[in-house]
């Protein structure tokens, strides 16, 4: 292990280590922690400048009541919710057929379809935008949560197809072999043998996908519009626009807005880091 | 009836050739072993038979059937894989039973055959398991339920025990030989280790890039070997080889301090290699070899030994009867117990 | 309602803040109270979002009715044929007498393509108590402007606050300039392309702006702020004046400034003899080409500009801007009644729209950003200038 | 033996896809993936070439004007800021991958509570880079910003970086390196863990210690590691749109831009309205981004060929 | 001079103990070897005297100097792994001469070190390669050849050749035996190989859960275990166990058609394991066990035999001669072959 274990160290050496790491990781927090104490602050702290001190009064209900009860951002967690859990089955359903069809499979075009899911995901999107929304508008989903959907399915495929394709090539190649000789058909192999195989990257893949559709804003103000469609990232804006100054709101809005994808982290958090480090790409 | 037939198969991988035109009758209910060095095709050539990889060109029979073009569920094998190759998401019992639920056996059905499996292999007690509660050999054994399970007329197995330890690869070893005993279906059998091809087979086949060296019964490897190569690889420690000259009725050796007879149709002048085995070797005090080294594992050791022209020689001692690094020895041959082969063609000189 | 409509009305507002949503939730309800079958759907995006997304639901998933803005503003929908061509109601005489003064702004190619609802006067909001404090009054020509912020600075109050970072704000300061220096007509020769930028009377305006700049007249870090958090500055007393569209009065008002505190005027003259001339900015309805319930869309718009509506929506308790319908009755409130004597008796020059509705868009995007430059770094005028000529050029091709 | 009865003639005729099974197969299992990624990303790449080449306002009728657009953006200043500040994003986002290893080189020790330490240092990378962008831009605020409060601790003026033309840009990449070095962190905290501790040992007894062992021995063998978070940050940075939209809006006078955000001004923003412009715009960006693109896949190529 | 001697030396992790103090004195130049099953403790010990274990307790000594707590570098050891970690970044050449170049040796110096040393174990060839691109026995002569670079005064190997096939086993084995022999520097070796054991030992050290069981030279050990656990331990195949009782001056057993004398200062009436090796068995015709199995390996076959109580028996044939399964024999037992143990205790009975 490098570095070397701070066990083997001198006794001072650990202490100073085990303090340091609380200091460190206030430093590196700081602004989220400043987020935190805004978020529970009264409005009046900011008019009388007290930005950074101690909040003068706990205003922890009265603010985020004004976010729940008060504004739309719990209609924009709902838009959030239902855009972000399709994608999240679509893309994981998509890819791991994709992804099994390239891991098991030798045909000739292989490699090229996957290099093509691949590139594709390295694009720039800001390429599909134009294109995209044209469609979108074409199909008569714009500003509608199936449009946003249907391209987030798309679009994340292949990430997802590249990090299934690539789990899936290391399974364990005779276990298909076994179930062929066995007279298994090959979707029934996918079905009963690779599928259940593919539980840890299904739930990587989804709670990695689940973050990165919710924090999801370009895609958002480009196809969608308006609290009836529009994810939280985007309604958090014209939250803040509608209370421009007013931080102490704002941070609550934001803390709301941050809260699933903290929350999936923290519930799911060896499958999100195997998720990040076997697939490796955003 | 369910032997297995090979006719001139060939595989080719794009332009490379891997097996090239094989030929090999494996009668019904006979063990049959492929050995050869690694690369040489053992794998590429049973996965043919299964059917998980193409034939470029010949048949394969099963019994009487052309299995050639069959997907492999269709050609009544069953195959035991290196790594087990067990669902690790299903117990024991689903594992050996995945593949008749597959192709639709009533579950009845499929209860008894695995209860006879795991009696077979005496894994009853296991059946709730999954693959990970098991040890390896146990995981071996279960691996071969289930291809025990479906009845097949030919098992094939690749290396199956290659990932036990010695211990545990010992008694497997054994337990297949019994399994062979007590089911007598036709089984292929691939490995690269000595041992297990000497004990478990009616008949070994010896490959070598791809082509066939030799095909008999262990013992009538180890015997009759047909050329170098299979005399070198058959037989532990391997045979030592002596560039000798054919001289009338004898073979002079500047390796022996004494010419010794020729066998067979060795031609006056042929330069030959002598093929003596450790085991039929001993030592007397002499000349014209050096002790470079002894190993001794108790009931027997080997002394190794540098020849005149630098060549190095192994002989098996038993018994008390040590030597000690440095002696000065010459080899005693038993004229009986002597091959010669072609020092170019390296084929047997009989 | 003279006839019984029905069907569905589908309206796309993009009055977001507070009370102006608030206000035309309860038109509609008015409207449709009047109209029982009429099954109303209403729809607020935000503001800012609004502007992008307009083209989209013109030509995807077009409303009936759907807010927006006059003159240039309108133009690229006008020409791509995605507004309604709604002369017919300009001819009907309820309208045609009223609404009048505003027809020029509704006009492209001799059609009207819309109807205004409200409109409101541009000009200086000042903390009066802080003027009064260091004996300043209203100022009336350029010098005074100059002294009374001389006076400020000295005493440590900045003369105007403004958020630059949306960049518009800079182009109301930029449309007063160049409307006291030369004159509304010369402003509308810009407007229309015929002005090089690099023009010595462009130069003559951005020299009298840089004598404000150069003083350092306007809070510091202005390029940070949207116009919302730049009001602080005002209403903490550290800065004495916005430059500003009546819209402004009811933040301030909301952050704790009394009307005795809080006073407007007219932006004061420059040159002499030039006629002054204001912005105020008319906000419209319009009804998408793709409408699908046009007949009951033309019915909405009759009655947003009916005499009646005008008056309530623009109550001091409402919209609190300037009705457009001249027999409507304005609310007795100081800001609305000075901005709308100002903008009916002492705007001789002529009313512009605002900068970013009389250029077309890209001009204004690259010249309001020329502003925020140069309000930052005046020295790098010459360049913004070339710059600006450059985009011109192509512009107006 | 109990031989399962197998009959000896030939097989029952087998159906066209039973005999086609295994070249079908992936195929049908491809097909959905295929088609949606065709209709959503591979065609619209090519649309947008195709865009590129006319006058469009996204409302009439496009007019073809050939490489017109790319002519003009050879003398538009506000593309040339933004390439260059693509470019400042490329290399200064990349500190985050020396960022990340000492981080992770900090954490990677098994303490008491070590795990929560590390996730609560990977947290930025789970936020919206909305929030991170609103968090940011309120550190950086003039006057009332917690940077100029802590600059005004040690006595220096406060410093305006969002409206500084100059500073601004690198205000921006700081926030995004907040969570891209926690990404980096995290992927080199599992390459540690991979590192073969055979090999450390064999370094110590040869007698590497300290940042010997770690220039010689750790860093050479986290090279995968180090190839991924080079490519996740390289996209990032080619990718960096929310931050800027949310922190400065492309100002102070468009100097913040950078070429994805450029290309959604001109074609969709308020005053946008320049389909083909845009779209020329998306196209060198994607230009660039092949570049990398074809590194990646050249060495995943190369990886493919030689690991079977 | 440079020795190494442990004095009872403990190892805890956390409240676990894996060592239970433990006295060794391997002299200097000998080869000493660590065997025991898995877990007992073999590579903890290695560990500790190359200073990658903290010692909880006690003193490690190399030659005259304490190094109980110095930095591994310091210690003046090698080390060889199971994995060979050579660093998968540098080439041969660059993988020998790292541990130099970080104690800051000249170029020069390095370079003929190296070169002495790739001389020694013929990897001229491959100086400039990356470890990649080398077989696993070109990688484990490069893992000592950076052992060898270093010169130090005690080499330690942990199970240097368990990742290697079995023929690259056999010659790596007599390679290091011959490096042995050609630098004479201690060296502590880690296997859980007979053959390794035997062959390659001066001194063999027999762990079971951090217990020394015996120390001795190989066929010290082979001729003279002190408890039942080295006796079954050491020799391949194992010794077999036939439970008997003293009656008298014999001892008799079900397991033996005729009693046998018993040995040394066993007590009448105790009860006892009387333990034969396969080679020092030989069959005649008989009724006591019974013929199981038997595989043959060429030169020698082993049979394998059910007694009367079941018990499993393993005797080595040599030559010609071979039983068949089913046959009905006798043991013949040598009385000189022939050990005693304890049956409650296991241990010897001299
Ligand atoms: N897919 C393939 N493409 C090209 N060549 C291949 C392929 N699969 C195997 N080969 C080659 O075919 C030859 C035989 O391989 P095979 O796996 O049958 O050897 P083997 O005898 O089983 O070896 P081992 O003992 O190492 O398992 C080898 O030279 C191998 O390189
Ligand atoms: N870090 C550790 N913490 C706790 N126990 C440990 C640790 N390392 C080893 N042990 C225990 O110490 C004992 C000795 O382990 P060691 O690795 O020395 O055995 P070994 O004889 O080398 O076995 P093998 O032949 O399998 O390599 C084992 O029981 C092991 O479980
Ligand atoms: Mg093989
Ligand atoms: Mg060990």
């Amino acid at each position: 292990m490098f570095p070397r274990p701070i066990q083997q160290a001198s006794a001072p050496a650990q202490t100073a280590y085990k303090t340091m790491l609380p200091i460190a990781l206030i430093l590196w927090l700081l602004p989220l922690i400043a987020v935190a104490v805004f978020s529970i602050k009264p409005a009046s702290d900011f008019t009388q400048g007290n930005y950074w001190g101690m909040p003068g009064s706990f205003e922890f209900v009265n603010n985020y009541g004004q976010v729940f009860f008060n504004s739309d951002m719990p209609r924009y967690m709902l838009n959030s919710v239902l855009i972000t859990v399709p994608t999240v089955i679509g893309a994981v359903a998509l890819s791991a057929m994709a992804g099994f069809a390239l891991g098991v499979y030798n045909f000739r075009s292989n490699i090229w379809v996957f290099f093509m899911f691949v590139a594709g995901n390295f694009v720039p999107f800001q390429i599909l935008m134009v294109p995209v929304r044209d469609l979108t508008l074409d199909l008569g989903l714009y500003n509608t949560k199936t449009g946003l959907v249907l391209f987030h399915i798309a679009f994340q495929t292949g990430f997802c197809t590249l990090f299934m394709r690539n789990f899936i090539r290391a399974l364990p190649f005779p276990l298909i072999e076994a179930a062929r000789v066995e007279g298994v058909a090959e979707w029934r192999i996918f079905w009963f043998v690779v599928l259940p195989l593919m539980k840890p990257a299904l739930a990587a893949l989804a709670v990695l996908i689940f973050t990165f559709i919710w924090n999801d804003y370009f895609w958002a103000i480009v196809l969608t519009q308006g609290p009836d469609a529009q994810p939280v990232t985007a309604g958090i804006t014209s939250f803040n626009a509608q209370y421009r100054a007013a931080y102490h709101l704002m941070s609550a809005g934001s803390i709301v807005a941050a809260l699933p994808p903290v929350l999936m982290f923290f519930l799911m958090q060896k499958h999100f880091i195997a998720g990040l480090t076997l697939g490796a790409v955003k | 009836m369910s032997g297995v037939t090979l006719d001139t198969v060939i595989k080719r991988y794009g332009n490379t050739q891997v097996i090239h035109g094989i030929d090999l009758d494996v009668q019904d209910g006979e063990f049959c072993v492929f050995v050869g060095p690694s690369g040489c095709g053992k794998s590429t050539l049973l996965r043919m038979v299964a059917g998980l990889e193409e034939t470029t060109e010949g048949t394969i029979h099963i019994g009487a059937r052309d299995v050639t073009r069959l997907d492999p569920s269709d050609r009544g094998v069953s195959m035991v894989f290196q790594t087990y190759a067990l669902y690790p998401h299903m117990t024991v019992e689903e594992n050996m039973g995945f593949g008749l639920k597959m192709t639709g056996h009533p579950s009845s059905e499929i209860k008894s055959k695995v209860a006879e499996a795991s009696r077979i292999l005496k894994l009853d007690d296991y059946l709730k398991r999954k693959p990970k509660a098991l040890s390896g050999g146990q995981r071996q054994r279960v691996a071969i339920g289930r291809a025990i399970v479906r009845g097949p007329e030919v098992f094939l197995f690749d290396e199956p025990l290659s990932n036990l330890d010695a211990e545990l690869r010992v008694e497997m070893r054994v337990e297949i030989a019994r399994l062979h005993k007590e089911i007598g279906a036709t089984m292929i059998y691939v490995t690269h280790d000595q041992v297990e091809a000497m004990t478990l087979a009616d008949k070994i086949v010896v490959l070598r890039s791809g082509r066939i060296e030799q095909v008999g019964a262990p013992m009538e490897l180890y015997r009759d070997p047909d050329n170098r190569f299979v005399a070198g690889f058959i037989g532990s420690p391997s045979m030592n080889f002596i560039r000798g000259t054919v001289q009338g009725t004898e073979v002079v050796s500047n390796g022996l301090a004494h010419a010794v007879p020729k066998t067979g149709s060795a031609q006056d002048g042929q330069e030959v290699l002598i093929g003596l085995r450790p085991e039929h070797l001993t030592l007397k005090p002499g000349s014209s070899h050096r002790v470079d080294l002894t190993e001794s594992l108790g009931g027997v050791s080997y002394v190794h030994l540098i020849g005149p022209d630098g060549e190095k020689i192994i002989v098996e001692e038993r018994g008390d009867h040590r030597s000690s690094i440095g002696d000065q020895v010459d080899l005693v041959v038993d004229p009986d117990h002597m091959y010669l082969f072609d020092a170019a063609s390296e084929l047997r000189v009989r | 309602g003279s006839h019984s409509l029905s069907g569905d009305l589908k309206i796309f507002l993009d009055t977001s803040n507070p009370a102006p949503r608030a206000t035309m939730e309860a038109m509609i309800e008015r409207f449709g109270a009047q109209h029982p079958e009429l099954n109303i759907e209403t729809t607020v995006i935000d503001r800012e979002a609004y502007k992008t997304q307009i083209r989209n639901f013109l030509t995807a998933d077009a409303p009936d009715v759907a807010t927006w803005y006059a003159a240039n503003r309108m133009r690229p929908y006008v020409e791509a044929g995605l507004f309604e061509d709604v002369s017919d109601l300009w001819a009907e005489p309820a309208i045609a007498d009223n609404l009048a003064s505003t027809k020029g702004a509704m006009t492209i190619d001799g059609k009207q393509w819309g109807v205004p609802y409200t409109y409101y006067q541009w000009g200086i909001y000042y903390r009066k108590d802080i003027y009064d404090q260091y004996g300043l009054t209203e100022p009336t020509n350029w010098d005074e402007m100059k002294s009374n912020c001389q006076t400020l600075l000295d005493n440590g109050v900045k003369c105007y606050t403004i958020g630059t970072k949306f960049l518009w704000t800079a182009g109301g300061w930029f449309d007063y300039l160049n409307l006291r220096t030369h004159g509304y007509d010369f402003h509308m020769e810009m407007a229309a392309g015929n002005v090089a930028w690099t023009d010595d009377r462009v130069r003559q305006t951005f020299a009298n702006w840089r004598e404000l700049i150069d003083m350092g007249g306007y809070v510091d870090n202005h390029q940070n702020y949207s116009w919302q958090e730049a009001l602080p500055f005002m209403v903490n007393g550290d800065a004495a004046a916005y430059l500003m569209g009546n819209f402004a009065v009811a933040p301030l008002r909301e952050a704790g400034l009394s009307d005795d505190q809080l006073d407007f005027y007219q932006f004061p003259a420059i040159t002499e003899g030039v006629a002054l001339a204001e912005d105020a900015p008319t906000d419209t309805f319009h009804i998408p080409a793709n409408a699908n319930n046009k007949e009951a869309a033309r019915e909405f718009l009759r009655f947003v500009v009916s005499a009646d509506e005008q008056t309530e929506i623009n109550n001091g308790a409402n919209l609190g801007q300037l009705p457009v319908n001249a027999s409507a009755s304005i609310d007795a409130d100081k800001f609305l009644e000075q901005g709308f004597a100002m903008l009916s008796s002492n705007s001789p020059g002529g009313v512009a729209q605002f900068f970013d509705r009389d250029f077309p868009a890209e001009m204004a995007a690259e010249a309001m950003q020329g502003f925020q430059e140069f309000m930052v770094l005046p020295d790098n005028l010459d360049d913004i200038l070339a710059r600006l000529e450059q985009v011109r050029q192509r512009v107006y091709k | 033996m109990t031989t399962v009865a197998l009959p000896d003639t030939d097989p029952p005729k087998r159906g066209w896809y039973k005999r086609n099974e295994i070249a079908v197969t992936p195929w049908l299992f491809l097909a959905p993936a295929i088609l949606f990624f065709a209709v959503y990303v591979i065609i619209p790449i090519f649309q947008s070439f195709s865009i590129s080449l006319y006058d469009w306002d996204g409302l009439g009728q496009a007019e073809y004007i050939g490489l017109g657009n790319y002519a003009e953006l050879m003398n538009d200043r506000a593309f040339e800021v933004s390439l260059w500040n693509n470019l400042k994003w490329l290399v200064c986002y990349l500190l985050a991958i020396p960022a990340g290893l000492f981080i992770a080189l900090f954490l990677n020790q098994t303490v008491a509570g070590i795990r929560i330490y590390k996730s609560l240092f990977f947290f930025p990378f789970v936020l919206s880079q909305v929030v991170v962008g609103l968090v940011f831009a309120w550190f950086y605020l003039p006057n009332e910003g917690l940077l100029s409060n802590m600059l005004a601790m040690i006595g220096l003026g406060p410093v305006n970086v969002l409206g500084d033309p100059k500073l601004a840009t690198y205000g921006i990449i700081l926030a995004g390196l907040w969570p891209q070095t926690a990404y980096c962190m995290i992927l080199y905290l599992t390459g540690l863990n991979a590192v073969d501790p055979e090999q450390v040992e064999a370094a110590r007894l040869d007698g590497a210690k300290g940042w010997k062992m770690l220039w010689y021995v750790i860093i050479p063998q986290l090279k995968p590691a180090t190839f991924i978070a080079f490519v996740v940050t390289i996209i990032g940075a080619l990718r960096s749109f929310d931050l800027i939209s949310i922190m400065t809006n492309g100002g102070p006078f468009g100097q913040t831009r950078v070429l994805s955000f450029y290309m959604f001004e001109k074609a969709l923003s308020e005053y946008g309205f320049r389909m083909g412009y845009g779209a020329a715009i998306a196209v060198v960006l994607f230009l660039i981004m092949l570049v990398f693109i074809a590194y990646f896949l050249w060495s995943m190529y190369r990886e493919e060929k030689g690991g079977h």
